[in-house]
């Protein structure tokens, strides 16, 4: 249980430091970056939480929904770029799409 | 009586003006005839209902429908003595009245949503005339709150929309503060039907503090609506309506729900003499004398024909409060007959007005020299309502103002009489210079703007007739108030039951 | 030995956390993404270590290797855009 | 369960399950047809929109007749494996999503003429519609989680399809404040993981009820309702809601004011009732009652001042959301019992109303934008003359957001008040009264601007395929819940006595 | 963003004063908010620690292990993923879709393309192979060890990314008909394998012991393909432009493109 808290831990400070990151830096890829660490935060918890040291086999389950976390937050970072990317052309041109 | 009919009865009634009024909204504009058949088919339909519903109430029958909108929330419409009273006489006068806009706004635009509104306000009257629980009263009252809105801002002038916004916020906020009285009255007692005598009379005293607060708001959102001085401000502003909708609404519909309300509330829910015994009749009586007699002092310095009219609403619509706050029945009596007696008087002079300005183009008191020469028969009515209003018999003003001084004697409150003699003066001094006008003062060279019909009567025929009519039922209603079925019978038959005599 | 392996884990711990921090406060957008990746990379280091191989596998190949591809452009289109305003010109 | 134990009742299982199922695959499976074959994208959405609702009305009608329905999927351990629920709560909520998406769906074959928009629309459309069914019907916490990313992705998307550059910057905004809130929760769903080992909420509620209430219970509620109350936009974490739901084309901000937002708050209201009722008290409930009141008269406010029609609808939101928000202390001060149920049934019947009203509302504005070409409201005078059907839609929606009699949400306030009386929390009912005078205030701001000097319309619809349904959206809220809310309370399986005393 | 050049140098001396005030006050706040979610992270980790001590049983490892043998794969991660919570993969699925369909609906891919140098272009005719093997590969292993549809899956917009480095702006995307069917494969396949096993009887996702291992497969094959091409297109950033360019792309667009063969 020692090193689930240790790993744990870890988890619990990327997820403040991502919050953090977010609420502080203005940048969309500053922000992007911010989310992305604090999920890894909760899916460093999850993995903790499915460890039972080194020799047993460890639960299966959160290592399945962190597969399922990385997925979904990878695709909301690539539509948030794609966001972000829409705006910086419209800023380069001075025009508006709509 | 059978059975269904007797639970249907009353949903029908206010469904027989709601569907025709719902399908109007869909009607082409140019659509006149299709129009006319809706409305007067409504018109017609409702007072055919409404007379097997007087025969039913007269024979003692109980008719009630009651649709369960959810656990412990029941609409409920049911058929007593008292709401016969007031159904009978929205219905009588929206027939009239229909037949009298239909001529007024032949050529004006948006009849559609015009007609559509003014069936849904009757509908939401008569709804609350029927209304058995305070639950009902209350959606009722804000339906036609929602109703008159369209019809007050239909002109669409900027003073119109003003008018309107007035309108609005004084009686939204009124419904606001009778929902939250009722809510409240709600959670102290469950479920209440009105029931004649009351029901609160058995609740433990240490309650009547809370029930003299629900009272308070109870009046102070039903006062809204019945002008009651300070709530009265929406009224003079909302005449900038046209004629036929400041007739129904603004002499029958919305004040007198108001008045109908304040009655309901002391006699059906808290009881009267139960209201006595917590002083609530006392204030009561008190801002009905100081309506009363406001009304009348503002109405003598107003040189516009309706606004004058309008404040001789507030004043007179007063009576009716101060019949209910007078303990005894002939005060009850008065009151009451008071509710059909001003409804009929008032909405004469409407029409007449509204007559006035559409034929001559004359909004003005100082412009109405020698109407009664250009305009005889408008006139004479006009002059049958005026005089009934001051009080003068045999003229149904009479009635009511009679029966109100027996009471306030029975009462032992001799001061109304002091009131009603200052009210009675002062009603003179506001209407008998309008009549001298009218008959006694040269024609001008010129009216301001008139407009000849092709008739040869002195106004169209929609417009003359309904003024006439009504000054005929002023007439019928004073000099045979004995007869059965009359107003004051039916108000005797009220005050009767109420008291449990 | 136990000692030793918390040591180990405590230095593979600690240079994530550091990764994250400089990922975090690194205001230059290109060198932030790096980092991210970096710390990405790391991250799944640290799962393979805590027998979460499939785990691992997916974060590095999707977390730290797609997500950072499309940091890298979206890092790489802001420099340009940047470097666009100080020359004045809109074109790149 | 175990296969074999399942097996001999698999066949009812089957069909109990087929209408949870398919409300969720159908919009799954016609997103990706839709966006596999773009051409086809209007027809086959359409036929879909049908489908599903009619899986949504299958799903209403087996909890009716038969209770709440579980479902474990892949006949695994349900520790193990995923439940599908539909209690009385969800089948209401996803009858009111499905007619409402139906609705859209309509409204959006006449809005999206462009084949461009259209092909991106209804791929996203029937999503975001996939994720609201799965989020009703969900009873896995982790499963939540995937269907929170789900609808924030498809509604950021859709809410930036016009492609300005206020929709794209209000719904990047929108897509990270949703990113950040769902993190939190899931956050939450891993402390409940670690310390008790599933992620089933039955299981889960039983887990929680049997131990002592501890810290952990309190920091993983505090988690998943403050992302929670991100996503359902609860002050003072509005902000992101009025630019997004103001920026987004029509049948988007209809379907993002009307059920995405209320698809979080439903989970709220889940949470809290079926994990955390044990470890409660008053004030964690009084503090959300506070965020809610804050809601309610900002919100209001805010609607007030708006220039913009859309931007008022999107302010109102958050006015109603906030009224949702005032039932949590009610609940928690009233003991089980049927006045509980009616607070719990009348949350619900305000929250189905305004899914209807407002979606009617969204639809209605979209409508007079394409047509006056903007929707400031001070410039609106003529448009909203022009079509009769339209403002009128904008009038009913809006008696409903109000809260006027007969609608759903009068019902509703009227046991909010009651509910606040009973308990002692009289100050709600200050803030109901205040929110209600607000939000009289903004609907009729932009209703006064239906009355004008501008040429009469000649027909009541203009434009059927787009006017209809905005309008029978609008009806839905007025008269159907409002006047029949009864089946609610059955639906809900709760004790149909009511009473309030 | 832009700056006029017509105004004075007092204003723009006020400008660097309040742009001064303004990063002071942010970095107030941002010390602020640090110590604040210092505190808050303390108790999480307090909180953290209680709820390991609520329960240090297996939770669902041992259930889960223990069932592995019926579910036809032997890799528990997969078993959980495809079988047990399979209904979460599938709306995974749905997630990518919509993040794909909003990429999609902001229009064409935006300009900016650079080929890049022949160095990378030579190194892709032995990369991108490599890369397609290795995750038919990684999609079979994962059947029994690490890997499965998702790590294929990477590898194969991996690949994708390679190629559009190496110059072509599509990333190797086939046009755009094969790639909306290709995207939509995944959910399409696990959603009516899912409905089929529903109208046969066994349940939705409710997988029959002797046919489980290859409907798995099934659903793993179409979920790679398309959570590969998924990947790829959301790096192209835009939609699959049909040739001759649509309507949408005309000027504007057109004169930043490069004119390449787009849709291959």
């Amino acid at each position: 249980m020692g090193a689930q808290f240790l790993f744990g831990g870890v988890g619990v400070v990327l997820f403040v430091l991502g919050l953090w990151s977010f609420l502080v830096h203005a940048p969309l890829l500053r922000k992007v970056i911010a989310l992305n660490i604090m999920g890894s935060g909760v899916f460093h918890v999850l993995i903790a939480v499915a460890y039972r040291g080194d020799t047993a086999p460890p639960d299966p389950v959160p290592h399945a929904l962190v597969l399922t976390g990385i997925v979904v937050a990878v695709s909301a970072t690539a539509l948030a770029l794609t966001f972000g990317g829409r705006l910086m052309d419209m800023d380069k041109d001075g025009t508006d799409d709509a | 009586m059978n059975n269904s009919l007797a639970t249907l009865l009353p949903g029908l009634i206010v469904l027989s003006s709601m569907v025709p009024g719902a399908m109007i909204f869909l009607v082409r504009e140019e659509s006149h005839l299709l129009r006319t058949v809706l409305n007067l088919f409504g018109a017609v339909l409702k007072l055919l209902l409404v007379g097997v519903m007087v025969w039913a109430v007269w024979q003692g029958n109980e008719l009630e429908s009651r649709l369960v909108i959810a656990p412990g929330l029941e609409l409920v419409l049911h058929a007593d003595a008292l709401s016969v009273l007031f159904a009978t006489l929205s219905t009588v006068l929206w027939l009239i009245t229909t037949i009298y806009a239909i001529g007024y706004l032949e050529h004006s635009p948006n009849r559609s949503r015009f007609f559509g509104f003014f069936s849904l306000c009757v509908s939401a009257t008569v709804g609350i005339a029927l209304a058995g629980n305070l639950l009902t009263f209350v959606i009722f009252y804000e339906i036609l709150t929602l109703a008159t809105y369209p019809l007050v801002a239909h002109r669409g002038t900027p003073e119109a929309t003003r008018g309107a916004k007035i309108y609005l916020a004084y009686t939204l906020t009124g419904g606001l503060l009778l929902l939250v009285g009722a809510v409240w009255l709600r959670t102290l007692t469950g479920p209440v039907d009105f029931v004649e005598g009351g029901v609160l009379s058995g609740m433990p005293p240490e309650l009547h503090g809370q029930l003299i607060a629900i009272f308070a708001l109870l009046l102070a959102g039903l006062g809204v609506k019945a002008a009651i001085v300070p709530l009265h401000g929406w009224l003079p502003q909302s005449m900038v309506a046209p004629a036929p909708v400041s007739s129904l609404l603004h002499a029958v519909a919305v004040v007198k729900a108001g008045a109908f309300g304040i009655v309901r509330v002391v006699y059906d829910v808290y009881g009267v003499t139960f209201a006595s015994e917590l002083g609530l009749l006392a204030v009561l009586s008190v801002l009905a004398s100081v309506t009363i007699v406001y009304g009348s002092l503002m109405a003598m310095t107003q040189d516009g024909l309706k606004t004058r009219l309008a404040y001789s609403t507030v004043s007179q619509v007063s009576y009716i409060a101060l019949g209910a706050s007078l303990l005894g029945p002939v005060a009850t009596i008065g009151g009451l007959v008071h509710l059909v007696h001003q409804g009929i008087m008032k909405i004469t002079l409407f029409f007449c007005a509204g007559n006035y300005a559409e034929t001559l183009g004359v909004h003005k008191v100082s412009q109405m020299d020698g109407v009664g020469r250009r305009m005889p028969w408008t006139t004479l009515a006009f002059t049958v309502g005026a005089l009934g209003m001051i009080g003068i018999p045999p003229i149904a003003g009479f009635v009511s103002k009679w029966y109100l001084g027996l009471g306030a004697v029975e009462a032992e409150q001799h001061w109304v009489l002091l009131i009603l003699a200052a009210s009675t003066m002062l009603n003179a001094g506001y209407f008998l210079p309008i009549l001298y006008r009218a008959w006694f003062r040269p024609l001008p060279e010129a009216w301001p703007k008139e407009h000849v019909f092709d008739t040869r009567f002195e106004t169209m025929g929609a417009l003359l007739w309904p003024p006439v009519i009504t000054a005929v039922l002023c007439l019928v209603a004073g000099l045979l108030a004995a007869a059965p079925f009359s107003p004051l019978e039916w108000a005797q038959l009220i005050a009767k039951r109420e008291y449990g005599l | 030995m136990t000692t030793l392996l918390i040591l180990f884990d405590v230095l593979l711990l600690g240079t994530l956390l550091a990764l994250a921090f400089a990922a975090v406060l690194s205001v230059e957008p290109r060198r932030a993404v790096m980092l991210f990746i970096a710390f990405g990379l790391w991250l799944s280091l640290v799962w393979a270590r805590m027998q979460a191989p499939d785990v691992a596998l997916a974060e590095a190949a999707i977390g730290a290797g797609l997500g950072g591809a499309l940091m890298l452009a979206a890092a790489r289109r802001a420099a340009r855009v940047r470097r666009s305003e100080a020359n004045g010109s809109t074109m790149p | 369960m175990t296969p074999e134990s399942a097996f001999d009742s698999a066949a009812l299982d089957n069909l109990l399950a087929a209408p949870l199922v398919l409300a969720i695959m159908l919009p799954l499976l016609g997103s990706a047809l839709t966006t596999a074959l773009p051409r086809l994208a209007p027809l086959l959405g359409t036929l879909i929109a049908v489908g599903t609702a009619g899986a949504a009305i299958w799903t209403t009608v087996a909890v009716w007749t038969r209770g709440p329905i579980h479902l474990v999927l892949g006949g695994w351990d349900p520790s193990l494996a995923i439940a599908l629920r539909a209690d009385g709560m969800a089948a209401a909520l996803v009858l009111m999503a499905n007619l409402v998406g139906l609705a859209i769906s309509v409204y959006a074959l006449g809005y999206f003429r462009a084949p461009d928009r259209a092909q991106s629309f209804w791929p996203l459309w029937l999503l975001l519609w996939a994720a609201l069914n799965g989020l009703f019907l969900a009873g896995d916490l982790f499963n939540l989680y995937v269907m929170l990313e789900l609808l924030g992705l498809a509604a950021a998307a859709l809410g930036a399809l016009t492609g300005s550059r206020d929709a794209i910057t209000a719904n990047l905004r929108y897509l990270l404040v949703g990113l950040v809130a769902s993190l939190t929760y899931l956050f939450g769903v891993a402390l409940l993981y670690t310390a008790y080992g599933t992620l089933d909420i039955g299981l889960l509620s039983s887990a929680i009820a049997a131990d002592e209430p501890s810290p952990l219970d309190a920091a993983a509620l505090t988690l998943m309702v403050a992302g929670l109350a991100m996503k359902s936009a609860l002050f003072p974490l509005h902000f992101w809601l009025p630019p997004a739901h103001a920026s987004a084309p029509a049948p988007v901000s209809a379907a993002l004011s009307a059920l995405v937002v209320k698809a979080a708050f439903y989970l709220i209201l889940r949470l809290w009732l079926d994990l955390f009722e044990p470890i409660l008290d008053l004030s964690a409930s009084m503090l959300l009652g506070l965020l809610g009141a804050g809601a309610v008269l900002w919100g209001s406010w805010q609607a007030l001042r708006a220039e913009r029609l859309k931007l008022l609808a999107a302010y109102s939101t958050v006015a109603q959301i906030g009224y949702l928000f005032l039932f949590f202390p009610l609940l928690a001060a009233t003991p089980p019992g049927p006045s509980r149920d009616n607070l719990l049934a009348a949350l619900l019947l305000m929250a189905l109303t305004h899914g209807f009203a407002k979606a009617g509302f969204f639809m209605a504005a979209g409508l007079v934008q394409t047509n006056a070409g903007h929707d400031r409201i001070d410039d609106l005078g003529g448009t909203a003359q022009r079509l009769p059907a339209t403002t009128f839609a904008i009038a009913l929606a809006g008696s409903a957001l109000i809260g006027l009699p007969p609608s759903g949400s009068f019902i509703g306030k009227w046991l909010l008040m009651q509910g606040a009386i009973e308990t002692g929390q009289w100050w709600w009912v200050v803030v109901g009264t205040l929110g209600t005078l607000l939000s009289a205030a903004y609907i009729f701001r932009v209703l006064s601007r239906a009355f004008g000097l501008e040429p009469t319309p000649i027909k009541f619809v203009t434009d059927a395929r787009a006017e209809v349904p905005a309008l029978m959206l609008s009806l839905v809220s007025v008269a159907v819940l409002g006047l029949a809310s009864g089946p609610l309370w059955t639906l809900l399986g709760l004790n149909a006595s009511g009473g309030g005393a | 963003m832009t700056k006029d050049p017509g105004r004075s140098g007092a204003d723009a001396r006020n400008d660097a004063a309040a742009a001064a005030r303004a990063a002071e006050r942010d970095r107030d706040l941002s010390l602020l908010l640090a110590v604040l979610l210092t505190l808050i992270g303390i108790a999480l980790l307090g909180i953290y620690w209680l709820a390991l001590n609520e329960a240090e049983g297996p939770r669902l490892a041992d259930l889960a292990l223990g069932l592995v043998p019926r579910t036809g794969v032997d890799n528990p991660v997969t078993a959980v993923l495809l079988n047990y919570r399979a209904y979460d993969t599938l709306m995974e699925l749905a997630v990518l879709l919509a993040a794909l369909l909003g990429i999609w609906s902001l229009g064409p891919a935006p300009a900016g393309f650079q080929r890049s140098g022949r160095a990378l272009a030579a190194m892709v005719s032995w990369v991108v192979p490599l890369l397609i093997l290795a995750a038919g590969y990684m999609l079979w292993v994962g059947g029994y060890a690490p890997g499965g549809a998702f790590q294929a899956g990477a590898l194969l917009g991996a690949a994708g990314v390679i190629v559009r480095l190496a110059g072509d702006p599509s990333a190797g995307l086939p046009g755009e008909h094969a790639q909306r069917a290709l995207s939509v494969l995944g959910v399409l396949v696990f959603a009516l394998v899912g409905l089929a096993l529903l109208w046969l009887g066994d349940g939705f996702l409710t997988y029959p012991p002797s046919l489980a291992k290859w409907l798995i497969l099934l659903i793993e094959s179409a979920a790679t393909l398309a959570i590969g091409v998924a990947l790829a297109a959301a790096y192209v950033g835009g939609r699959p432009a049909t040739a001759p360019a649509s309507t949408l792309a005309s000027g504007k667009a057109g004169a930043r493109t490069e004119p390449t063969g787009e849709g291959n």
